[in-house]
């Protein structure tokens, strides 16, 4: 089986980065993966997607994500602009980063995390921007527990070693202890 | 100089386009359409204007546009041309419209023709000093010391100074101008659109995600270049070579803002040592010891 | 009418061309319409075409599309320009 | 009307006159040009009423012509080999625009080394790029060749621009008679370039070739295959009028040899189909049933003539003047296709321009495919284009 | 063997890394772009050795790293669609002289209208020109196949350029696990290039390129044909030895899935075979036995891998992620000719670089040609070359 | 200057090549060949030169060639380097030896870019003022009014000053020279193999077939177009720009030999009208004041 | 030796690569050694490498290739080589 | 029947002019014709080649002349350069410039004519050489018979109108007049 994921972002806040290193999980877990963006210009505020797939067995299909098991919001902002639902399988989840309840109707398991408050906690920003793009990988690890923390941890430390490392694995894990499900 | 009140207030930019937010780009373009008016139509070869046009069948630019392909925008302006003149419409004017990649680099060759053959055309090179669209990589217009994606400890060779090889062309007109003085660019554009044969203009635009500035700022850094000296206004024109009234000052080298006010709001510019940065200082120097000895040439 | 076989590349200007790109602003220009002098360097100086002159050369900002980049507010003499953080995202 | 003995290029260059060009620019290289040439000195000496642009290189030779096109003139360019070659990318960019231009190909080899003698590489490759691409056999044919592509590239059912072929030397350079048409005969068939399909001019409001999204590309992409498929009737119809102004006609898409009674035909294009007519005679005269089929068009290609045509042959013999390396004569690939193989055959154009082709889609177009060759016990399509 | 997981552009990278390239010359388009940040960060970086030219166009990116070629230098250099098109005559060159050299491509529709995405006009517009051309399915064969175009490139026996096609995004964006061998391993089987077949440096007293007899040139091209033909072997080879180093083989040219028990069969390359596999399995899972061939090698075209294969089947469905306008799908036609047509068919290449073809030389052809179809019953030539 | 006796006597050219009787590419090539001895390899794009070698498998021309397209010269030369100096051979000259079309029309990007890359090649563009290899047509660097088989009734535009842009990209040499002057030309090379970096020389080459005179002539011809001073020689190095000696005494126009005298010796000039001489005799006056000015500034 | 794989676009330097040129000629400069001061201008200027330069710096021409543009004679300082019509064609 | 030509000649002297020239003047007899140079750089003073067919039919054949029925040759230094005979047909023509027997050996007709004394007598030079092209055509008209002098005469005014095709054809005239059949 290969579990399919879409992510909602806007550009600058790195929603490829968040598949990419999904997959990096994954594949610290002996298992296959495979992440890429959609294929636009991608513009600073602009909303853009991103993909990932995982798997146990190494994955040869090429096709955008039709049907997602997981959607992962990074922007709550979205939602009034993108139909982010698009496709999610019965029974997907739904990984938002907010303070509250989206309020979403439908078969879908919804966690919310309130990622840009980790990440202002944490200092973590990028020209202004709030980083939340690490700390929400910490959100999908609780809702999906596809893959570990641990390895989501030490997949964003090998990516940015030192100081900006452990900030972002701290987001992380503070994102898996303060995630829940609404739905 | 024009007033800003006295401009055109019809929009030949439109809302919604494709650029980034604090394009200097889109700048430009707004400026083409409020000295040119219905009168312009555009040749643009690849670059961040191809994009910032947005998504079929909309255009967030709204002048007539051929899109061409990188290395064409002279010859394909020069065509348009002559078609638009045998045909009749002698007010058009024909604009091409490119990159500092598409002039200094992959462009210049058909630049170089049809100045030479003296093409009733204005070509502005849009110079936000790197290929912006496909992602920061260095132009032979980069400048000294500056990262980019293909020159990450700092590019080795100072910025080709394309207008200059322009006047070596000796055509009726080759101006300097920046997005941080429209309205010195807007003049200079209609004087170029009465003067017949071929005119250059070189237009310093500064982009916030290139060279990694706020966005706000687009305006603030064009300025500086000017006021520290680095960015030289003028104008050669028939023969005569003219420091612009802009930055007449800043030949007193007392006058010139300093150059690390501007360096510094640059995050490309962030690793530059001291030595690098006296580079740069020499090398502005040097440009206003030339430029100035040049006015004495074409007197 | 677009026949068969001419599909043509051809694009009309038109506003939206990358959609509705007020979504993308992260903080919002507003206008102290008090302090404004009417000097309309935010007009000239906005790379969207977003800062809309009025007949006495008043402005106010087009928020449809208005990318929120702020060099109005930047370039404003009389500081009258605010950006002021959008609820969501912004910091 | 007046017969003149005229070289290859330089009937080329009378064409152009004929055809009221206004806007021409070339740049020179063995053996085109003598075209240039010529045609400087028309326009220097008022010959012609157009604008000669002296570009710096081929690439912008194109490009100038496809400005001036872009620009509503009739605009004309000539080129050969290396030029044909450094201009490539502009070749592609003008077909897709579907603007009408016209322009000379006198073929010759490609280096290294140097060698400026005949060969069809040069235009041979440019095959898959969108041109109307004919191939003359004698100057008569160039002159015939270069004013109907005008017309053909300009016929509402086509806009795209066309090529036309002339052997290096073998025509460019020799000289022989050819029949000139007077212009008012050229005038009143061929009338001044319409602004269509759209001119780029103050106040036309078009932008040519800003992004789309990639459904729309490839929808533009079968509608070029569409205009293709047009011109083959369209080429056909303009041999039957040309026939009727001029008495010459060639048989439009292909000319067939003395093919109806032969068991085994040539098949080839460009100046040395005499050649083969002529040994097909001699070979007659022994008794051998030969026929020679002479490829004009190389696109569109004649498929179903050749096939309507040489199915039944005994042996079919395809003359490469030209190799795709690696693989072998690109006619011949052709030709053969156009006579089908064995199995059911299904060819599909999908996913060009990014078009998302997933798993799904394969499996539904496979077992299409599959239902339709069991139901129909042979299946054979050229181009399946998926979703247009 | 450690994995890493890398997107297809960081892939060809590490590739060229391993492959201890010596001069660099690219130029950026989207989306080969990252291959030439990279690669330009390792060199500045000191990660490899290698001498970068930041050239101002596609045309001087080859003929910079061609020129690097001929100084005795392994070379490499990237593009993508319009660049492709802007460097063809360099393409063309750069085969013809014989040296090795190795130009990753990463796949893209070619304007107008502007389109980034993936699309095979690019790669398969080269298809003539003598470069061996690959197409990779995933990221680990991009790295397999740009080292082992260095061996075949640079093999005795072939002394052509190579290509790798990746296609656009789908791989060059695309992070996924690579299994990058070590150093050493690479260095065991891939030695520092020889200065062969020739290197231009003072004292050679070597001249590339000067004019020669038609006939010479002729033979120069049969000759660039048979190194075609060598490499075929020379690919299968390769794959076998890289199989004994690494654990990995593709089958050479072509690469069968389940076709051994199959009836139906999806030709095609690139990325999207993968696709097709999985949607194959999802019919076999419903009793239709479908199965892929995966052209790993545009060039030379595996005709007789596929004859062999395919010439049973009952149907055979070929994708095309490009059209050459005015027929249809490349890989369709010359998948077709592998699978032969209905008449006795012979493909002559001559004439090529000038060399005078009479008309006795078509009658003693033809003649030769009808003699043996009445002999054999049935004939089948692929490029006969008249005279070498 | 070099004396005459001290050339080495080695040939680098072949008797029994393929140029035209009076050839002055031939001329300079032997030239280099006597400056640079062993050490250069040339690259040659597409002109008279590639045909000059003769036929396969022989070569008239005696050193190492790679011969390459026309647009590429300033290209390959920069890989070529790239390799030789990776492999170690340091002393190795590569010299890119283009005409003038294969200089300031097709190859003038390439050459451009290398130039900004401060390339250490030798660029040479041997000057012959058309396209001679495909019978004498315009190129950008003919002169005002002189007649090919483009320019029917006389060229409208003035030569391109190619060595000028140079000048402009700043790199580190430039020179001109001619075929009827060949010590200095030597003297300029030997120069040039021993400086790092760009190296340019403009090399002007009078061709008897082109331009209409008696082969005889093609040094004469040569010689008078420096004695009337339409043809400046100069060098520009590492910042400094000096006219050379054999040029200097026609900074003093009534050194000068009548501009006719040369003119007249031309078929390519002949249907001159006063008043086109008049215009080139005004170019003369205008270049002599230019670039003694350019002394001026680069001093 | 040359493989049928590898037959390459490779020359080298040889006299005669166009035949022998000599019999291109029309005049044919015949030197006066007794007027020459072996100033060597004419081995200088001579476009084809066909005036030999002995050791003594004497000169002589190599017939067989020598294509008789006529360049040495208009260069020698003091007339000593005559351009004289090979018997035929010329005039 | 096609009759097939081989014009020999030096750069600069006009082979290919005649085989046009006497193509053209085919042409005005309502004959079909080609003419056609052998594709090479032609330099000042090297031995170069053209060729003409003439026929009463349309002619498709595009080879070489192999077998000239017809050589003419410019300029009789070529006899030491170049096997002016090879191909030549039995019966086969050949015309020479010479003022004396060539004294060739075969099965052919040899005619002679000093065309270079006719052209200097007619003050005939082109850049100090003798125009021997035109003259020659009048010996090759009296060798052949194919064409008429009157059709040569024309079709050379017709390309130089004015006195140069006056003297030019008065050279052909003369040609006609003197040349002589040797063997
Ligand atoms: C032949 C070719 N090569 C490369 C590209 C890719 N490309 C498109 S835009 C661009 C950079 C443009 O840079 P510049 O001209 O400075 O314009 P900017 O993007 O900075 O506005 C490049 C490299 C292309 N479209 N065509
Ligand atoms: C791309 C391309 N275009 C045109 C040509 C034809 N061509 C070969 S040499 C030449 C002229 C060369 O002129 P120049 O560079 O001045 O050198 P010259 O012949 O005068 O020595 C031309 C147009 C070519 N080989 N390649
Ligand atoms: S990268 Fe810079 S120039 Fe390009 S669209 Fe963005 S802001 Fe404008
Ligand atoms: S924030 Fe930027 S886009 Fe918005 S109105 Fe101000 S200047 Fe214009
Ligand atoms: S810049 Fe400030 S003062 Fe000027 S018009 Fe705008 S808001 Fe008013
Ligand atoms: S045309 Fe001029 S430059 Fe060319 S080979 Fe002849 S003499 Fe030399
Ligand atoms: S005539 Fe010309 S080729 Fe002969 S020796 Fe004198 S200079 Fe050399
Ligand atoms: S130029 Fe005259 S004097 Fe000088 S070496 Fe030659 S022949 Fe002797
Ligand atoms: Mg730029
Ligand atoms: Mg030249």
């Amino acid at each position: 089986m290969i579990e399919e994921y879409r992510f909602h972002g806007r550009g600058g806040q790195g929603a490829v980065t968040a598949a990419r290193l999904l997959v990096g999980a994954a594949h610290r877990e002996g298992r296959y993966g495979q992440a890429f963006p959609h294929f636009g210009a991608e513009r600073r505020g602009a909303p853009v997607v991103a993909f990932a797939r995982i798997s146990d067995r190494p994955i040869r299909v090429h096709e955008q994500v039709r049907e997602p098991d997981v959607v992962v919001v990074l922007d709550p902002t979205l939602f009034k602009l993108v139909n982010v639902l698009e496709g999610l399988r019965e029974g997907g989840v739904l990984v938002v980063n907010s303070k509250e309840d989206p309020g979403i109707q439908g078969p879908y398991k919804v966690f919310i995390v309130d990622a840009t408050g980790i990440a202002l906690s944490l200092g973590l920003r990028v020209a202004g921007w709030p980083v939340v793009n690490t700390s929400i990988l910490g959100a999908v690890v609780k809702a999906t527990g596809s893959v570990s923390l641990d390895s989501v941890v030490d997949e964003i430390k090998s990516n940015w070693p030192g100081r900006m490392g452990e900030a972002n694995a701290q987001a992380a894990k503070l994102a898996y202890e303060k995630a829940v499900r609404v739905r | 100089m024009v007033r800003i009140q006295d401009l055109p207030r019809k929009n030949f930019l439109m809302p919604g386009n494709a650029a980034c937010p604090g394009c200097p780009e889109t700048m430009g373009l707004r400026y083409v359409g409020m000295a040119l008016g219905e009168n312009a139509v555009l040749v643009i070869p690849a670059s961040c204007s191809s994009v910032i046009q947005g998504i079929y069948p909309r255009s967030g630019i709204g002048m007539p546009i051929l899109n061409i392909v990188f290395a064409a925008a002279a010859a394909a302006a020069s065509g348009l041309k002559a078609a638009l003149e045998i045909r009749g419409l002698k007010d058009a004017q024909v604009v091409a419209w490119a990159g500092d990649g598409g002039t200094g680099d992959i462009g210049f060759q058909a630049l170089s023709g049809a100045a030479e053959r003296n093409e009733d055309i204005i070509y502005i090179c849009v110079d936000n000093e790197a290929y912006m669209n496909t992602g920061i990589q260095r132009s032979s217009l980069t400048p000294y010391g500056a990262w980019t994606t293909t020159t990450w400890t700092g590019k080795k060779e100072h910025k080709k100074d394309v207008p200059l090889t322009l006047i070596a062309h000796r055509v009726p007109y080759v101006a300097t101008a920046s997005v941080g003085f429209p309205t010195d660019f807007i003049d200079k554009l209609r004087k170029a659109s009465k003067i017949r044969g071929f005119k250059y203009i070189h237009l310093h635009a500064p982009c916030p995600v290139g060279w990694r500035f706020d966005p706000a700022k687009t305006a603030e850094v064009a300025k500086l270049a000017v006021q520290t000296g680095l960015w030289i206004l003028y104008e050669y024109e028939n023969g005569k070579f003219r420091i612009s009234p802009l930055s007449r000052p800043y030949r007193d080298k007392s006058k010139r803002k300093p150059l690390v006010e501007y360096i510094r709001l640059q995050g490309r510019f962030r690793h530059l040592k001291k030595s690098d940065i006296a580079v740069l200082e020499k090398y502005v120097d040097e440009m206003w010891e030339f430029y100035t000895k040049l006015e004495e040439i074409y007197k | 009418m677009e026949e068969d076989h001419l599909v043509l590349p051809l694009s009309r200007p038109a506003p939206g061309a990358m959609g509705k790109t007020g979504t993308w602003r992260n903080y919002k220009p507003v206008i102290d319409q008090g302090k404004c002098i009417k000097c309309l360097l935010c007009w000239l100086y906005c790379p969207e075409a977003t800062i809309i002159r009025h007949e006495d050369n008043s402005v106010s900002v087009d928020y449809e599309y208005c990318k929120g980049c702020g060099i109005c507010a930047n370039e404003c003499p009389v500081k009258a320009i605010e950006m002021v953080p959008e609820v969501q995202g912004g910091a | 009307m007046p017969r003149k003995i005229l070289t290859g290029n330089h009937t080329v260059a009378e064409a152009v006159k004929l055809a009221r060009v206004q806007v021409i620019a070339a740049y020179p290289i063995t053996p085109q040009t003598t075209i240039v040439e010529k045609l400087a000195e028309m326009v220097e000496h008022g010959e012609i009423e157009a604008k000669m642009i002296r570009v710096e290189s081929e690439h912008s030779a194109l490009a100038a012509v496809y400005g001036a096109a872009a620009g509503g003139a009739r605009a004309f360019t000539a080129t050969s080999s290396h030029g044909l070659l450094y201009m490539h990318e502009v070749v592609w960019w003008a077909a897709a625009s579907r603007l009408p231009l016209v322009m000379a190909v006198v073929t010759r080899a490609i280096g290294p080394p140097w060698n400026i003698h005949v060969s069809h590489e040069d235009i041979m490759d440019q095959r898959d790029t969108g041109w109307i691409i004919s191939m003359a056999e004698d100057n008569q044919e160039v002159l015939d060749l270069v004013l109907q592509a005008f017309r053909i590239s300009e016929d509402e059912r086509v806009y795209l621009p066309a090529m036309v072929g002339l052997d290096g030397f073998l025509l460019s350079h020799t000289a022989m008679p050819v029949d000139v048409p007077e212009q008012e005969v050229v005038d009143s068939w061929l009338p001044p370039r319409l602004p269509r399909p759209y001119v780029i001019e103050p106040g036309s409001g078009v932008i040519m070739g800003n992004i789309p999204p990639d459904e729309a590309f490839y929808r533009m992409r079968h509608s070029m295959q569409r205009a293709m498929y047009n011109a083959k009737r369209v080429i056909e119809e303009v041999d039957e009028e040309y026939y009727k102004m001029t008495g010459r006609r060639y048989g439009g898409l292909v000319e067939f040899y003395r093919c109806d009674d032969a068991k085994y035909v040539v098949v080839l294009m460009g100046t040395w189909a005499g050649n083969a007519k002529e040994a097909a005679d001699r070979l007659r005269e022994r008794g051998i049933p030969v026929g020679v089929a002479r490829i004009r068009y190389v696109r569109p290609f004649p498929r179903e003539r050749l096939r309507e045509k040489l199915l039944g042959m005994k042996g079919v013999m395809v003359f490469d003047r030209s190799v795709s390396m690696g693989r072998g004569g690109p006619l011949h690939a052709e030709v053969v296709e156009a006579l089908e193989a064995k199995p059911s055959i299904m060819g599909v154009v999908a996913g060009v321009g990014g078009v998302d082709v997933g798993v799904r889609d394969f499996e539904k177009l496979v077992e299409d495919f599959v239902k339709k060759v069991e139901e129909e016990g042979r299946v054979y399509v050229n181009d399946y284009w998926y979703g247009v």
